[in-house]
């Protein structure tokens, strides 16, 4: 299966080989590791990969596969079929939340033309402000949001026209934040 | 004033400091009421004070900043007093007048010394009267004012809140093209925030240390100063680990920072918990604020000084004299555990508990509100616990913290724990090479360790294919979470949906 | 004895006190090594260790007291030394031996002075020579001898394991008809739990106070003591709650103890921590035994001092200079909880964590094993947490400590923690009115308040009606604890099925 | 229903009356109560009754029904039917493991007549010994362990044979343990 870590682009080949007992054997990107496994009473799992032996507690969402690794908390997504042009069977680019919060601003309308950089909406969660930006030239086609809603993590909040140099957006913090 | 006895205390907060306070006054036989919001119905605070009153809807507005709301249920519940906490209304004078016009004792500092000291540009001026330095700035936002300044102070530039407070309404401004964008962004924080747009301006100091000293003032005129807290390690003028005594700090200039804190509380006629904030720059010390209320870091120097300063707080309320603290003692340091992702810039998350491992030990404390089942919204700060350690030394306290962030594992909100074990193990901070740009010199590009990374993807694909967390040879099944979001009951915030537990089929 | 470098140390024991040692050894730096019965392979200290090896089946006689496997371990594990922890095998020099004959650190005081002062008969002959006062005595029971002691000295008598510990074959007799069958209980249960069945007799005091002090000797001939610590508040001679200071106790008479203490662990050639045990009667105090080895009640002793006795133990194993104590400060109290039903005669109870809710905040350390899962078997102690409270003042330490015992829940084990919390909230306990018989005399016959049993009785019938527990409003359904006791790995012990979770109809 | 808590014979009749939304009326032996009842995140309830509000678990197991109100912890046991005898089917009195624990020795033979007072078995659990004595006379029909045998909380250890003056058996410490 291909996974990658919600909030960046990195893809990585997991693939589970062999299981015997408690010892599993997985690839990652062709490259194999051998995992031993160790239930322990309260639903966790003592992994031992290489040099790190770790408790780790895993779980899935709608969205992602939970994962705590010792102190270290990883969402990943599965990636064919999990974005969110794919998800409507479009393939027109989007502009998605990158977090659950409030739609601040919107800085584009229906119809504007944007080049890259160009600020398109401000979101807010937990009281920080996040812009997100245009990552290349395109055209609004239609705001799925109006300011002052609040939105899931993953919604869509504003949809491009499809250009033959398909545009992109994505998010980044506003660069003084 | 006259002594005042507090049979009943309304906590008017939520979260870890709702919990502290709660048990501090359980332990000195205070009756006490929690405040919830409708998102709050089944937090810890709730459960753990001797009765609960709801006060609105999830938006802080219509429930922990909502005065008459909160007014209202102290006194349908019998209270005698409110505490505040931290952030929310802690330091508004509206509220601390508002508890008082009712006939209620407000732990805190009088409306009017908080409306002087809270005020940031009201408290340099107050500064500036004592003799105490203050770093080079304006009173005002104003823009003509501000492009003044920014050019004989030059680059980079400071824009502040008046009312602010952790890092909200703050803007560093790099150059001037960027000045007006950030005077309006910070303002408009700031008003979001604290429900006050101003917003004035300091010289950015390259590389200074933020260390503060705790004061407690009482009815009689005596303050008093508990020592200082080092509060250097702040990402985006938020601080996340804090630590007492501050490496190497001379014992001379600990006393100037002392007498300066104590001469500001005196000029300002300061009552109850308070802290003075300073900027250190080489053997300059600069006042940079006081915050009329406990600060989130005050485990430290409750944990050096085997003090309780929520404690502390209420005796004075009460009409207690303040007693001469006790000598300190080794060394504590606190990590802020926060729902963001470290390594994806900080993103704020959102989620529920699924599963959690608390760490324990000797010289190991924890403050969260965190349980099975809690949910991180995105209505609230993003604080979801903090961890302090003691040590005879600052080496003690250093690993014990090492360790004990290596036994937290929360499994259902993305959080900074293992960023944070990763800055308290490294050199830089072993050697306490310490400033406010500590995490920029240091930890700009963080991300998760490789071999973490790698036992963490090898036990996602187990997760998919069943070996573990799901129905595989881990106890708590798939179904079992799907059942407990079927039957969670409370008040369900619009992202329950969100954070509930669908499973997708296997690929 | 030369400097001996601990790089991986294996820790032969379970529960809450291998959870603990291998904190503080993982602060040092120092490469932990768990073991484990069949019984405990989803246990606590197995998954705070560096590494963990099964040392055999949950039967304490084939695991954590087989001495060849625990070499076996700690040899292909590549440790270089072992810490005993409490109970099992830390008091036995058989394996102190072996530890040092295989190469590796044993951390404890030397097998020969372990064997003098552990035993408790060769104890009391050491501490007539050193001219400490003991209680009156003989160092048989052998039941002639024993009846003619009786006869001298008058009933009651108290029959002894000579190499007993923790009320272990140890029985009061109140009369002449009941020596007979006294002796041989009592021997037979010091043979099952210590494979010695020896016994001894003492005077028994009528209303003594059992005080004991804390040593620390390195190997360079230098022994320090860390005050006193107060274990009056017995049941069947096993202490449950613990203090530092002792109430009341003058400095003078502390000094004397002190010194008493210091002789004899001189006298002995002690080395490590140890503990010599005092009774108090008046203004006498007569020596009862040393343990060699670390208490369970070690921790009040930590908060007071603020140090971490686990790592002095493992530097003194090292070779290092063992420091003079700091100063202490403050109060501590120790409350031990107990798998066992308070209101119901003490009975042993077994059984899976189903729901917990730990106590924590300021002044507050909880010591435990329990986590959710977590299985209590016949096979170990009943001591299933060990909750420490720091006060400035006993008073804040006390109060501190029923608050902590009020936030203690746990679900599936019956356990002591009410019964605490009614005991340290008590005025005979407020006012210290302390000796060993203090639970007699004031809590012969407790039960759990008649409000709490109306409260639990609704709470039964509304689990019975599934309004909550169950598939009612509450959030973790019986289906979930059906899956769990599906899913739930690891080694099963016998008791698996009786812990385990079926659903019965609807009555 | 009449519910009794495992270790007493003190038995209770309790009965929900009426559900509300989230109150309660119960009663207990005849006397009303109204309890307050509130969800928290962990999975506990808020318990509110007279003068208590206490974080209250519950659970059923096979044997009983546990509830853990504050750190007071109670398991009860429904009172019909659940006896060791009535679970037979017999109704011949019969002496059962008060807790689990290992059989150190068994006192009497079959066919032995015992009588009030006279000691059975000693048990032992968690290192302490535990004799178990006869209530009233009695004959022994049947030992139904061995000594060494380990036993589950409430299997049947000596069964009496069916006496005019039924005899009964109950567990007690040993005087002097």
């Amino acid at each position: 299966m291909k996974l990658k870590r919600i909030g960046d682009a990195r893809e990585f080949n997991v693939e589970i080989l062999a299981r015997e007992g408690a010892v599993v054997r997985a690839s990652i990107d062709g490259v194999e590791f051998t995992a031993e496994v160790a239930p322990l009473a309260d639903g966790s799992t003592m992994l031992h990969v290489g040099d790190r032996r770790l408790r780790t507690f895993g779980s899935r969402t709608r969205n992602a596969i939970l994962v705590a690794a010792g102190p270290a908390s990883f969402d990943f997504a599965p990636v064919e079929g999990r974005t969110g042009a794919a998800r409507h069977g479009l393939t027109a680019p989007e502009v998605t939340a990158p977090m659950p919060g409030k739609v601040l601003k919107l800085l584009v309308a229906e119809g504007d033309s944007v080049k890259a950089g160009d600020a398109l909406a401000v979101l807010e969660a937990m009281k920080m402000e996040t812009t997100l930006y245009a990552e290349s030239a395109a055209t609004v086609k239609k705001l799925h949001v109006s300011a002052g809603q609040m939105v899931d993590h993953g919604a869509v909040i504003i949809e491009f026209s499809p250009v033959p140099a398909a545009p992109s957006a994505n998010e980044s913090k506003a660069p003084d934040a | 004033m006259n002594s005042r006895t507090i049979r009943k205390l309304l906590i008017a907060n939520r979260g870890e400091i709702a919990l502290r306070i709660i048990r501090s006054a359980r332990v000195l036989g205070i009756s006490t009421v929690a405040v919830y919001s409708e998102a709050d119905a089944g937090a810890a605070h709730v459960a753990a004070a001797d009765d609960a009153r709801l006060i609105g809807p999830a938006e802080p507005a219509a429930s922990y900043l909502n005065i008459d709301a909160l007014i209202g249920a102290a006194q349908s519940a019998g209270a005698d007093a409110i505490h505040p906490g931290y952030g929310f209304l802690s330091e508004r004078p509206e509220f601390a007048r508002a508890v008082e016009a009712h006939d209620m004792v407000f732990v805190g500092p009088p409306a009017d010394v908080m409306a002087a000291l809270g005020d940031k540009v009201s408290a340099r001026r107050i500064a500036v009267a004592a003799e105490v330095p203050v770093v080079p700035g304006i009173d005002t936002g104003e823009l003509a004012a501000a492009r003044k300044f920014a050019a004989q102070a030059g680059f980079p530039i400071l824009v502040k809140a008046a009312a602010g407070g952790g890092g909200r309404g703050m803007r560093v401004v790099a150059d001037a093209p960027g000045l007006e964008a950030a005077l309006e962004a910070a303002s408009r924080e700031a008003q979001a925030a604290f429900g006050d747009g101003r917003v004035f301006l300091e010289k950015y100091l390259a590389r200074p240390r933020h260390i503060e000293i705790q004061i407690l003032g009482d009815h009689h005129g005596k303050v008093v100063a508990l020592g200082e807290r080092e509060c250097s390690i702040q990402r985006r003028h938020q601080k996340i680990i804090e630590e007492s005594p501050a490496p190497g700090l001379s014992a001379a200039m600990r006393d100037r920072m002392v007498e300066a804190a104590l001469k500001l509380a005196r000029a300002a006629g300061y009552r109850n918990a308070g802290t003075a904030e300073f900027l250190v720059d080489g053997d300059n010390f600069y006042f940079l604020e006081i915050n009329a209320r406990l600060q989130v870091e005050h485990p430290v120097t409750e944990l050096r000084f085997g003090c309780d300063l929520v404690a502390d707080q209420l005796h004075i309320a009460a009409g207690d004299h303040v007693a001469d603290p006790p000598s300190p003692r080794g060394s504590a340091i606190e990590c802020r555990i926060n729902a963001e992702d470290a390594a994806h810039d900080f993103r704020p998350a959102v989620g529920r508990v699924l599963k959690l491992n608390l760490p324990a030990g000797p010289g190991v404390r924890i403050d969260t509100h965190l349980g099975l089942g809690a949910e991180v919204s995105p209505y609230y700060d993003s604080l979801i616990a903090k961890l302090i350690c003691f040590g005879a030394d600052r080496e003690q306290a250093r690993a014990r913290t090492v360790v004990a962030l290596g036994e937290f594992s929360l499994l259902g909100i993305t959080n900074t724990a293992a960023f944070l074990r990763d800055i308290v193990a490294s050199t830089p901070f072993a050697q306490a090479d310490l400033s406010t740009r500590f995490l920029e010199e240091n930890f700009a590009r963080w991300t998760n360790d490789e071999a973490d990374l790698n036992l963490a993807l090898v036990a996602a694909a187990m997760v998919s294919e069943g070996i573990i967390g799901g129905t595989g040879l881990t106890g708590e099944s798939a179904a079992a979470n799907g059942a407990r979001h079927e039957s969670g009951g409370g008040a369900r915030s619009p992202w329950a949906e969100l954070a509930g537990f669908e499973l997708w089929g296997k690929r």
